[in-house]
């Protein structure tokens, strides 16, 4: 191998400026930064898991509820429904925005609330009556792990609806300018990345708790 | 034994260079003066890891000094200003590492099975050469002393640790509050005491004589005074010890433990000793702190100490004045 | 759901009150009234000058990559100063408090501190030292070269950028708070627990803690995708992987640490949070918790974070050895794959950290061999440093001199982290200060790699070099005071000593933590000769300005730029042909050459916007420390609102016009003649007329 | 920085969306959510087995999504993307894998067997012995 990468190129001919650099591509780096932030949001869930698998020895009901008490699979089958349909909506959303029709778009993005707003209620419903029941974070390790997980996915869930709010208000005021596009697909980023997270949060945590 | 004398004649160049460094007397440096079987298994491993790490390191630096001193630019010596790669040269600068790598973690690995803590190859056959069973010992943390109680013959002792020489002795060591870590230097090495968690230890000293131990990871205020001397002594005299210790005025159940754990820094670093201690203690004690039992630290231990030690120190020259 | 606390509360100031203002303690009152009086002058100056108008619009609200790198430095710098002044109440304390028999003043038996007081004071050490001083320092410098390197006009995002400073800053501000409102924790910078639970931490310390970890976390995390984006995304045309310089590897390396181990981080500490307010179980001893868990998520950060401040400082030696050594850096490819080596090794070794918690053997050798072998591509560098010396002509000037002695700090610290990866060792000198010195020698390393990085860049960026006569006098004093304090350290942990002693029950310990002092003497005399060194430059600045290339020999595409580099760094994106374009250019006689049409650049429009975001958020992080519900909920409302309004500005970019990049280059090319010129101003990119039309708002 | 002046509508990460893809994916991974969920709740087989089959198919589910969904392929317009994502997963296997190893090892060699009376109760009936289970 050479020393450098230099020694093929004749410096006579050699571009020494882009004379016609037209900047890097704004959306792209832009939807990409927004990506490494999902991922980063993703070790925020590993370390979530790691601390579940931890904290979900028997040791640590400390004498309190069992899994088997506390969680609902085919309850939790529902929220998981909720959830994705309101992802296909947003899906659908996208399909609309290739094809430029705002009023697809705005549809998509409609559905997409009304569903996860729907899973937010399942969610809300499934902890409140546990909360009715005396089952709180406070019992147990692993009911603190339980709680936080479940809340914590729901919280994004919470944050994604107020954001497709001021999507659709943007969109209204501006139509599709650079902004608003690349908005919508982290939007997209964020919102299906929600789906990947909950089967995890679905099938480590309520699946697999009254498994054992 | 050629080894040991290896293993000597390390300890001897060690001792040498640090000694010419702090200019002590050798008894002082605690690592290198031994006086356990476990503490000499670790010296020993010690010096095979500074001898093969001195090997890479020393050559290197010597290495670098001479290429700054010699290719220094008004020296004029041979430049090849593109010169960046060969085959030859970086097989050797990766290989080198991994060579070393390779060596120490053999030795590594091998002694970490030979000093486990749980169980410990390296006085594997001095137990087995002990009828019944070797000393056992419960070791309770508590904000801020140590309690060792010896759960065969009913006592408990704070602050002091009485072992015989020559034998193994095993420990079971828990905390009520906060983690600490218990070190023995010239013993021992560290282990982490940890409350609602019951972690293991042992060790034989091989020689008769006063050694320090002390808490290793900070637990709070009274941390600094958190030390112990463990008096190792001949059989005979250990078995006098305990029968002093029997007759002691003051017992331990678990309703007075309650009271004794609560957060106190032992200014005056005085022994107590206890009789007539209740069976299981120390698994009472486990299990309580596994339920929830607290002993919480009060603010005025906290946030404004000013004058804190002072008035302790006042109350417990006090209350050693009344007994 | 809320625990209760210990102590009053009221609805209003939360757990606030008069007795939280530590007025008795003469040591903290005299710091406040230095601060108070400092913060006046440097206010009064700023007002005397006239100079409010220029502070907002040239640095606070700036986007400009440079300026937000200056200013991350000078919050490090700042924050050294602080973490110095603890580190020698420390040393101080522990020189002072020997044997039953040492006298004590201030109302502490021993001494001069008492125990809660010492806890604080390593406590801030420690997380200042490493998050509040080297982290933002070797951001701050990651931020000024990495878009040079790379051929950039700015970051992919100078807005978030901004926001990361201001975050950071809220984190520094938050830990300075903590001094003369209320207390701080006293458990670690790592925080021992169940010692951080609200049972043996009652105060407000640990909370303090908590929120200042949290912000500079969160700010870390922003500036590493950032990063991340920059280099991926937007190279100049013909910067390919192989071409890439190794400081902007290294950049690269260390932000994808702190990408993925900082939300670790965020989890260990979030988790805590909900312990100590809502009263959950998760590092409880008892109802289920687990304590070690929060050693194990810490660490799961804490080791991946030592990479990430030590690969950056590898960068910048990877930069400086090659320019003084005038040649090309040997093994370029394996330094790239070293660099990936040590950062995905970090993130299997972090047990390490709690090597004597009593894990099986099997673990604990696991741990031991992943350790040992960040060895190997730690060696690799070292060897490859050194045969990059081999056949060049070394000068040594200021910065090959700090780069030379961060190698044999290399090589001492490396030894002593072989001895410590050896598990039985570790469980010797686990928590001695043995340990305590090896991981100062790695940080010293990293300091040393920054002042050598300081020396060699600070021409680039401010358009003069730094004097070299008092520079020396600085790295002298500097080095004497290391080997004062870190030998005896050394000798301390094989006589024995341990970690965070406030009390030293052991006399014989007394002759060398006097010496430990004396290093201490020794360290703030070389700050009197840095003071001088920076006075000297600055004085003399007209007589050492440099052009573009400062050192003749340098070899990267940031000194392709004039120094000081103009507001956008290029005013024609460079074509990179070569490794070390800028040496391949000079050797090719092609340096010279410049162009001659100008067209538009379009740049970001400065924004108060983030400075606001960080006040508030240093808001809410105080409210939340004191419990004030009703001052978080408004500045968590205020957060939110803002970033949604933010997100409906549409002007938030400006072309510059050709005629006015024509002008600023014709300026900064013709360098020390037009100085002083009517709007043109030295320091970083400064070179904005206060009064053009298109200048930003 | 300079914009493009295309229509950001043309941009490749815009027409990456397939309408059709979607609707697949959401009928695959219900189906196959709903038969791991009937499954379980008919304890259809032994623990060891539900665990691990229930663990496979949320490993087809999270794939058949990262394609789908997240469009996770080596394209211009994607290799960042999936790149950044290939090189995370190792860290989350690290950090949960490792961390549970850890912790199963620290169980069984520092934890007493637990009382599951209720604490009040467990602290009346005294000190029952609890022989830890360690090597």
């Amino acid at each position: 191998m050479s020393a450098s990468a230099s020694e093929t190129i004749d410096p006579a001919q050699a571009p020494l400026w882009d004379r016609n650099h037209h900047g890097h591509d704004v959306i792209g780096t832009r939807t990409f930064g927004f990506w490494l932030y999902m991922l980063s949001d993703a070790m925020i869930y590993a370390a979530l898991f790691a601390s579940f698998g931890v904290l979900s020895h028997v040791m640590n009901m400390a004498g309190g509820p069992m899994p088997g008490d506390v969680i609902r699979p085919g309850y939790a089958y529902g929220e998981t429904l909720a959830l994705f349909t309101s992802v296909l909506a947003y899906g659908y959303a996208m399909a609309a925005l290739r094809r430029g029709r705002a009023g697809g778009v705005a549809g998509g993005l409609l559905g997409a609330m009304v569903f996860g707003a729907a899973f937010l209620g399942l969610v809300g419903k499934d902890l409140g009556d546990l909360f009715a029941l005396g089952i709180t974070p406070e019992r147990s390790g692993y009911l603190s792990i339980f709680f936080t997980l479940v809340i914590y996915h729901a919280l994004h869930i919470a944050v994604g609806l107020l954001w497709m709010l001021v999507s659709l208000v943007q969109l209204a005021r501006e139509g599709f300018s650079s902004n608003v596009v690349y908005r919508l697909v982290n939007l997209k980023l964020f919102w299906h990345f929600q789906a990947v997270v909950w089967v995890f949060v679905f099938v480590f945590v309520y699946l697999q708790g009254v498994i054992a | 034994m050629v080894k040991k004398n290896w293993a000597r004649g390390g300890r001897f160049l060690a001792l040498l260079s640090t000694l010419l460094l702090g200019g002590c007397s050798s008894r002082n440096f605690w690592l290198f003066d031994p006086k356990g079987v476990i503490s000499q298994t670790q010296l020993h491993y010690m010096i095979i890891d500074v001898v093969v790490n001195l090997a890479i390191i020393v050559p290197t630096g010597l290495l670098i000094v001479w290429a700054m001193w010699r290719y220094r630019k008004s020296a004029g010596a041979a430049y090849s200003p593109h010169w960046s790669h060969s085959n030859a040269v970086e097989a050797v600068v990766w290989g080198i590492p991994i060579l070393t790598v390779a060596v120490l973690s053999y030795y590594s690995v091998k002694a970490i099975y030979q000093v486990n803590p749980y169980k410990p190859t390296v006085l594997a056959s001095a137990e087995a050469a002990l009828a019944p069973r070797p000393l056992e010992i419960d070791v309770i943390a508590t904000d801020w002393r140590w309690v060792f109680i010896y759960p065969a013959q009913h006592i408990m002792s704070v602050g002091r640790l009485v072992i015989p020489v020559d034998t193994p002795v095993k420990f079971r060591l828990t905390s009520t509050a906060v983690t600490n870590d218990f070190y023995i230097p010239q013993l021992v090495g560290m282990i982490d005491v940890m409350p609602g968690m019951r972690v293991r230890q042992a060790l034989m000293a091989s020689h008769a004589g006063t050694y320090e131990g002390f808490s290793a990871d900070y637990s709070g205020a009274g941390f600094s005074w958190m030390n112990f001397q463990t008096d190792a002594v001949p059989s005979a005299q250990f078995q006098q010890w305990t029968q002093q210790v029997q007759q002691a005025p003051q017992h331990m159940d678990y309703a007075q433990f309650n009271l004794f754990a609560k957060p106190d820094i032992s200014v005056s670093g005085k022994p107590e000793y206890f009789s007539d201690v209740e069976p299981g203690l120390f698994d009472h004690v486990v299990g309580e702190v596994m339920n929830g039992k607290v002993w919480p630290t009060p603010m005025d231990m906290t946030e404004n100490m000013v004058k804190y030690l002072q008035k302790q120190r006042a109350r417990q020259a006090q209350m050693q004045g009344e007994l | 759901m809320l625990v209760n606390l210990q102590g009053p509360w009221s609805p209003l100031l939360g757990r606030l009150a008069m007795s939280q203002i530590p007025y008795e303690n003469p040591i903290l009152v005299g710091t406040f009234l230095l601060v108070v009086a400092l913060g006046m002058a440097i206010l009064g100056a700023v007002t005397y000058y006239g100079k409010w108008r220029y502070l907002w619009r040239e640095w606070l609200t700036t986007v400009d990559h440079k300026k937000i790198g200056i200013m991350y430095i000078l919050v490090g710098l700042v924050m050294l100063l602080r973490g110095f002044a603890d580190a020698a109440m420390i040393r101080s304390q522990q020189a002072m408090a020997v044997g039953p028999d040492s006298p004590g003043y201030l109302g502490a038996l021993h001494g001069y501190l008492t125990p809660f007081h010492f806890g604080q004071i390593y406590t801030a050490h420690g997380v200042i030292m490493i998050l509040f001083a080297a982290t933002p320092i070797l951001v701050g410098i990651m931020n000024i070269i990495v878009p040079l390197q790379v051929g950039a006009r700015d970051m992919a995002y100078p807005y978030l950028n901004a926001v990361g400073l201001w975050l950071t800053t809220a984190g520094a501000a938050l830990v300075m708070t903590a001094l003369f409102i209320g207390d701080f924790a006293h458990a670690g910078w790592f925080g021992s627990l169940p010692l951080n639970e609200l049972p043996y931490s009652p105060g407000v310390g640990v909370d303090y803690w908590i929120w200042a970890m949290q912000l500079s976390s969160v700010g870390t995390t922003l500036g590493g995708i950032n990063l991340i984006a920059t280099i991926v995304k937007m190279r100049a045309p013909g910067m390919t992987w192989m071409r890439l310089p190794m400081f902007t590897w290294a950049s690269l390396s260390a932000n994808i640490i702190s990408l993925t181990s900082f939300p670790v981080l965020t989890v260990s500490l979030a988790l805590l949070t909900l312990d100590r307010y809502l009263g959950t179980h998760f590092y409880t001893a008892g109802m289920g918790g687990n304590l070690m868990l929060y050693n194990d998520l810490f660490w799961i950060w804490g080791h991946p974070e030592v990479y990430f401040v030590i690969l950056p400082a590898f960068g910048m030696l990877s930069e400086i050895i090659p320019v003084f050594s005038e040649k090309t850096l040997f093994g370029y490819t394996g330094m790239v794959l070293a660099s990936f080596g040590i950062a995905g090794v970090s993130w299997g070794v972090w047990l390490h950290h709690f090597f004597t918690m009593g894990s099986a053997p099997d673990v604990n050798a696991f741990y031991s061999v992943s350790t040992m072998l960040v060895g190997i591509p730690t060696g690799v560098k070292v060897f490859n440093w050194l045969f990059t010396m081999y056949r060049g002509r070394l000068r040594f000037d200021l910065p090959m001199i700090w780069a030379c002695a961060a190698l044999f700090f290399l090589l001492a610290g490396g030894m002593t982290g072989m001895m410590n990866a050896f598990t039985t060792n570790d469980y010797m000198v686990h928590n001695s200060v043995f340990v305590v010195a090896h991981f100062h020698l790695m940080l010293l390393l990293i300091v040393y790699a920054i002042f050598g990085a300081v020396n060699f860049w600070f021409p680039k960026v401010f358009g003069f070099k730094l004097n070299e006569r008092w520079g020396k006098w600085f790295f002298w004093f500097f080095t004497a005071g290391t080997a004062t304090v870190f030998i005896p350290m050394f000798t301390l942990g094989f006589m024995g000593m341990t970690r965070r002693l406030d009390y030293i029950p052991y006399t014989q310990w007394q002759p060398l933590l006097d010496a430990e002092m004396a290093g201490i003497v020794l360290y703030s005399l070389s700050a009197v000769y840095l003071v001088v060194q920076l006075y000297v430059s600055l004085r003399d600045r007209a007589l050492n300005r440099v052009g573009a290339d400062p050192w003749g020999t340098s070899r990267s595409l940031e000194w392709a730029t004039p120094s000081p580099v103009p507001f956008y760094n290029f005013a024609y994106i460079p074509h990179v042909n070569a490794r070390d374009e800028w040496a391949w250019r000079r050797e090719n006689g092609v340096a010279q050459l410049r162009h001659e049409h100008y067209t538009g650049i379009h740049m970001p429009r400065n924004t108060g916007v983030p400075l606001v975001l960080g006040g508030l958020s240093l808001g809410l992080a105080f409210a939340l420390v004191w419990r004030m519900w009703w001052l978080a909920a408004l500045c968590l409302a205020g957060i939110v609102l803002l970033v949604i309004m933010r997100s409906f500005a549409r002007n938030t970019d400006y072309t510059v016009p050709p005629e006015e990049v024509k002008r600023v280059e014709d300026a900064v090319w013709a360098g020390a003649s037009v100085r002083g010129a009517d709007g043109v101003r030295s320091g970083a990119g400064g070179l904005t007329p206060a009064h053009a039309p298109w200048a930003p708002k | 920085m300079t914009h493009s002046a295309d229509n950001p509508l043309e941009h490749p990460e815009v027409q990456l969306a397939d309408g059709r893809g979607y609707l697949l994916v959401y009928l695959f991974s219900s189906a196959l959510l709903g038969a791991a969920t009937w499954l379980v709740a008919k304890q259809a087989m032994a623990p060891l087995g539900l665990f691990l089959l229930t663990t496979a198919l949320a490993g087809v589910v999270v794939v058949a999504q990262g394609v789908f969904l997240l469009h996770m392929e080596f394209s211009e317009t994607q290799r960042w993307h999936t790149v950044s994502l290939v090189l995370f997963i190792p860290l989350f296997i690290l950090t949960i894998g490792l961390s549970s190893w850890m912790f199963h090892g620290l169980y069984r060699r520092t934890m007493l067997t637990p009382r599951t009376a209720a604490p009040a109760a467990a602290a009346s009936a005294g000190a029952p012995a609890m022989p830890g289970m360690d090597r």
